[in-house]
């Protein structure tokens, strides 16, 4: 039953002989893969291999030099993600209860789960705190917060549980697994396996 | 007297009653102050009426420097000592300095306009005055960008005394300059120059103005003491 | 159009924070004190070249905040978030002019009011003044857009912006001083929101194309 | 010293990499294309007007750089490696400062060579400009490295700076418009050398004070 | 013989009921631990406990609220350690290269070394990239390339494995315990053990 749920449109991530570059250098070439509702893809390789160039290339930002990207079962495809990556996006000068009000606004989310995602992510005593103070691992879990606050199917996370503490990667992996259930799609780059059991394991080797 | 009172418990029981009494000082200062500088001391011979303006302008320029030098020491007792009794005297201190700066270079500009025939000139006292005044609202802005008291407090205090090089600037800018600004006639080595008629309200004026700075001061801190006990007691309740 | 609402009400909140409403106030202090400063005291020299002043104040405010405009939001990651927002781009590259008017521009415009009267504007030139500082500070902010994004993501881009966008700042200067000079202002003004509008709406969209090659 | 070699080079191939060098050039156009514009084609205006905006270009220049000088170490944790130097912090922003002064006063003093003799000052005048712009510069830089330090972890803290070190920029530009104009140029030089090294002197080490508890 | 090689002046750090505020916010209260050289102190603790505070005030940055903190064997502490923190002290315009050359400067190194350290931390093909384009992983190596390239005493590393992978956590993991072997005095602060037995372990808890 994992993909029934609210995304009732079936979010579906394909991918045809998928090359992607950075300066001259070819760092994915001729990927193609499936990915359906509720699977868990993890994608695996060194550093500077080109799994963060995989994701942004996922998620639209970055322009594939061939092949194609189709997201299936969304009108725009942009809207149907969320992308977590290295970069936080928050801003120091303001609080964490003002980035959910300022996401809930930008990803169209209702009141309540604006108010219901700090706390989900652990920042309930954070939340008038200024972004700047927080702990390395309390601005990541704010930044996870936006998977929360707004539903999309697609996640794209880029190591997500970096600076995460043991109870912080206990919670993403809950996020994860109630997401598959939902009906939502996960794709991961990881170096530790994040905990949930992957449908399918990409690797990149640059 | 100083170190007694850097303890903030015995500074809020002695302000408790000495902020009342200086602005009761200030008010009477004031009040005899004033109707002698305006009405009964005598016209200049060659400035006439508009001479009064020198009663408000004058020691307005005289504590607006004195405000500063004033911040300068608690900086620096501040910086060095670490004590925050220091630093919340010279944030208190900065607004009333800044006020009177304003009220120098208005008055001085009012004053201008009849006997220069201009409001502004770009002479030495002018301009280093004009100068006091933005270092003081850049001292004001500073702290108020920044949210963590204790930083704002260090950064200031050496931007302040930074800043203390202009005091002698604008003391001795009429002498290096040859400008239009009156050199110094009252404090000057070689005594004064200026009627003993003119000197007794001006004086007045002078103790009426650091009588007001001395209440407003302690009001000012003791607003500012009272808001860190409260932010304090409100942090201390949510950790628990 | 929430996602507009949510984008101008962070800009407004964090640029009133970063000091932005001392913006007019420490850039004219500033202006007015240094060019007559430089420019010695000589009255008859000053009295032709004040009002201009707060043209030349005014386009620097502009300036000195364009820089950081989307180089912060290209390096903390907000540039990735906002474009995946249901909002087209453009739209939200347009409310983050429209909070730099609101902080900068609209008080710049009120500032010129008193800089007119100090500088002895005839009286009833003041609400013209003001008007086409509101019309022109939307201007430069129209064409900064596009220089901001087009710098983003080079470090200490700055005087690179100021290259760029300084000769599409001259047509609102030109039409603001004759404005503050008293000629033709009717047609001064019209041309002025002209520009303003021109710059506001190609602004946001030569900006978002850019912003879109930045996040590659 | 190889700390503050080290300091120095770096400093200035980023700068310089950041369009540093541009600076007099932009803001040369810039002023000598806006002024006129805002001022109109008057040119007895233009040619008194003229000199003091190379001191104008200068003053902008130097703050223009400023606010990111330190918020940047700040912000990428550079300014934690500084403080593990065995060079002094002091040393290490001096280095940064003549940097600074190297990439961006230097080339403002030369640039107002061609300025000098464009706006027909004397020919005889042209050293003791571009002199008086090079004492003036390192003044304004130390000055300013104080205003960058102190304001080093406010964001948009631009306004702020200038705010900041507009009030002690006054003394350089009041005697460097002297030289240019001519008058007592010996002694206006010397007060500038003065200001110039009480500047460099006391800044450093306030700078250095501050930056300590900007890193907190 | 772990505390004989090249560090002669054996550093040892001793921590002297060390109390630590953010804030008005009390995160280490009377804290205090000896650790000489060729020992491995690990920091423990959740997000926003600490760690990150009370490494900073071992490096001298931020100011104890009380309690002493004194690094024996060195005159200047500053100059007997390296600090490593969540943020690499990196120039996105510069490259590699470029931050080893100063970097040689900045805590005097020698040219060998200099040249040694990027390929010790697999960065051999990248030294000429600009930083910017370095991958997450590739910054964090060279931020690494410090503790190489200029030998002190006493190391104290926040989150050091972050966006590592498997192989850069063996390197690392071999640096620390080629350290040890010389003399050193090694304190980081994990999430999950790195590697070297610690000597001792602190946790945090506030
Ligand atoms: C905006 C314009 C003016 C400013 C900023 C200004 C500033 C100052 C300052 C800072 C002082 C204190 C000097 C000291 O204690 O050494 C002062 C004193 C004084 N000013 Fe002004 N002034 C201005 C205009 C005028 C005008 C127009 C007059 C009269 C024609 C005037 C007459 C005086 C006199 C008589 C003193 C007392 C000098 C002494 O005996 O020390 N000022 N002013
Ligand atoms: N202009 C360029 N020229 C050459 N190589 C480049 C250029 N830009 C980027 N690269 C390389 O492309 C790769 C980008 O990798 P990417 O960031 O996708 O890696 P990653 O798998 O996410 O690594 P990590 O695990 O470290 O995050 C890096 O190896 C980088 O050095
Ligand atoms: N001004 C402040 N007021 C209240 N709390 C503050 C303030 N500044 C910082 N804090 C808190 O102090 C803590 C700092 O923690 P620190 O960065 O040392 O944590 P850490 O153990 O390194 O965490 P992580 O594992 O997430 O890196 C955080 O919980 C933060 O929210
Ligand atoms: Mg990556
Ligand atoms: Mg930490």
């Amino acid at each position: 039953m994992s993909a029934s749920g609210p995304f009732q449109d079936k979010p579906a991530l394909r991918v045809e002989s998928l090359t992607l570059s950075r300066g001259e250098r070819i760092l994915v070439r001729a990927l193609s893969f499936d990915a359906g509702a509720g699977e868990y893809v993890e994608v695996r390789g060194g550093n500077g291999s080109g799994k963060t160039t995989l994701l942004r290339a996922l998620a639209g930002f970055v322009k594939p030099r061939a092949g194609k990207i189709a997201v299936e079962g969304a009108e725009e495809p942009t809207l149907a993600l969320h992308y977590v990556g290295h970069l936080n996006g928050l801003k120091g000068a303001a609080t964490a209860y003002a980035h959910a009000q300022h996401w809930a606004g930008l990803f169209g989310a209702s009141a309540a789960r604006r108010d219901g995602a700090l706390a989900r992510v652990g920042l309930t005593a954070q939340a008038e705190l200024p972004v700047r103070v927080l702990s390395q691992g309390q601005a990541r879990r704010l930044a996870l917060a936006r998977l929360v606050l707004a539903p999309r199917p697609i996640w794209l996370l880029d190591e997500p549980a970096a600076a995460l503490d043991a109870r912080g990667r206990e919670m993403l992996s809950a996020l994860i697994e109630a997401h598959r259930a939902d009906g939502g799609l996960v794709v991961a780059a990881v170096h530790d396996a994040l905990g949930p059991e992957p449908s399918q394991t990409l690797t990149v080797t640059a | 007297m100083l170190t007694y009172l850097a303890n903030p418990a015995r500074f809020m029981a002695f302000s408790a009653w000495a902020a009342p009494l200086f602005f009761g000082l200030a008010v009477i200062a004031f009040a005899v102050g004033l109707p002698w500088a305006l009405a009964f001391s005598p016209a200049d011979y060659q400035q006439g009426e508009t001479v009064r303006i020198m009663y408000v302008h004058v020691p307005a320029a005289w504590w607006s420097m004195g405000v500063y030098a004033f911040m300068g020491v608690a900086s620096f007792v501040g910086l060095v000592w670490r004590h925050s009794l220091a630093d919340v005297a010279a944030r208190a201190a900065a607004p009333i300095g800044a006020t009177f700066a304003a009220v120098c270079l208005i008055t001085g500009s009012l004053w201008g306009a009849p006997t220069w025939g201009t409001w502004w000139e770009w002479d030495g006292r002018l301009t280093s005055m004009l100068a006091l005044f933005i270092i003081y609202l850049g001292y004001i802005a500073l702290w108020s960008a920044m949210d963590d008291e204790e930083k704002a407090a260090r950064l200031a205090a050496i931007l302040c005394l930074v800043g203390l090089i202009n005091l002698p600037i604008i003391k001795f800018s009429v002498d290096w300059w040859s400008t239009l600004h009156q050199p110094a006639s009252i404090m000057r080595s070689g005594g004064s120059a200026i009627h003993p008629s003119m000197l007794g309200p001006l004086l007045t004026m002078a103790g009426a103005y650091l009588a007001l700075f001395a209440a407003l001061l302690m009001m000012n801190m003791r607003a500012a003491i009272f808001r860190r006990r409260v932010e304090a007691a409100r942090m201390r309740g949510g950790e628990a | 159009m929430n996602a507009f609402v949510a984008t101008f009400r962070r800009d407004v909140a964090l640029m009133w924070a970063g000091g932005g409403a001392l913006a007019p106030l420490g850039f004219f202090l500033g202006a007015t004190m240094l060019v007559p400063l430089a420019m010695g005291p000589d009255r008859a020299l000053l009295e032709s070249a004040g009002p201009p002043l707060v043209w030349i104040a005014a386009a620097l405010a502009v300036l000195a905040t364009l820089e950081r405009l989307f180089q912060a939001d290209l390096e903390d990651g907000s540039l990735d978030q906002m474009m995946l927002s249901p909002a087209p781009l453009e739209a939200l590259v347009l409310a983050k002019g429209a909070a730099m008017w609101c902080v900068i521009g609209l008080p710049l415009a009120l500032a010129g009011a008193p800089a007119a009267i100090a500088l002895q504007a005839p009286p009833s030139l003041v609400p013209a003044i003001v008007l086409s500082l509101a019309l022109g500070t939307a201007a430069f902010i129209g064409v900064g857009l596009i220089g901001a994004a087009v710098t983003a993501g080079v470090k200490r881009g700055g005087v690179l912006i100021a290259l760029i966008v300084l000769p599409f700042f001259a047509p609102p200067i030109i039409f603001g001083s004759a404005v503050a000079g008293g000629d033709e202002v009717g047609a001064a003004l019209s041309i002025l929101a002209g520009c303003a509008l021109a710059a506001l709406a190609l602004g946001p969209i030569a900006a978002a194309a850019a912003l879109r090659l930045q996040a590659e």
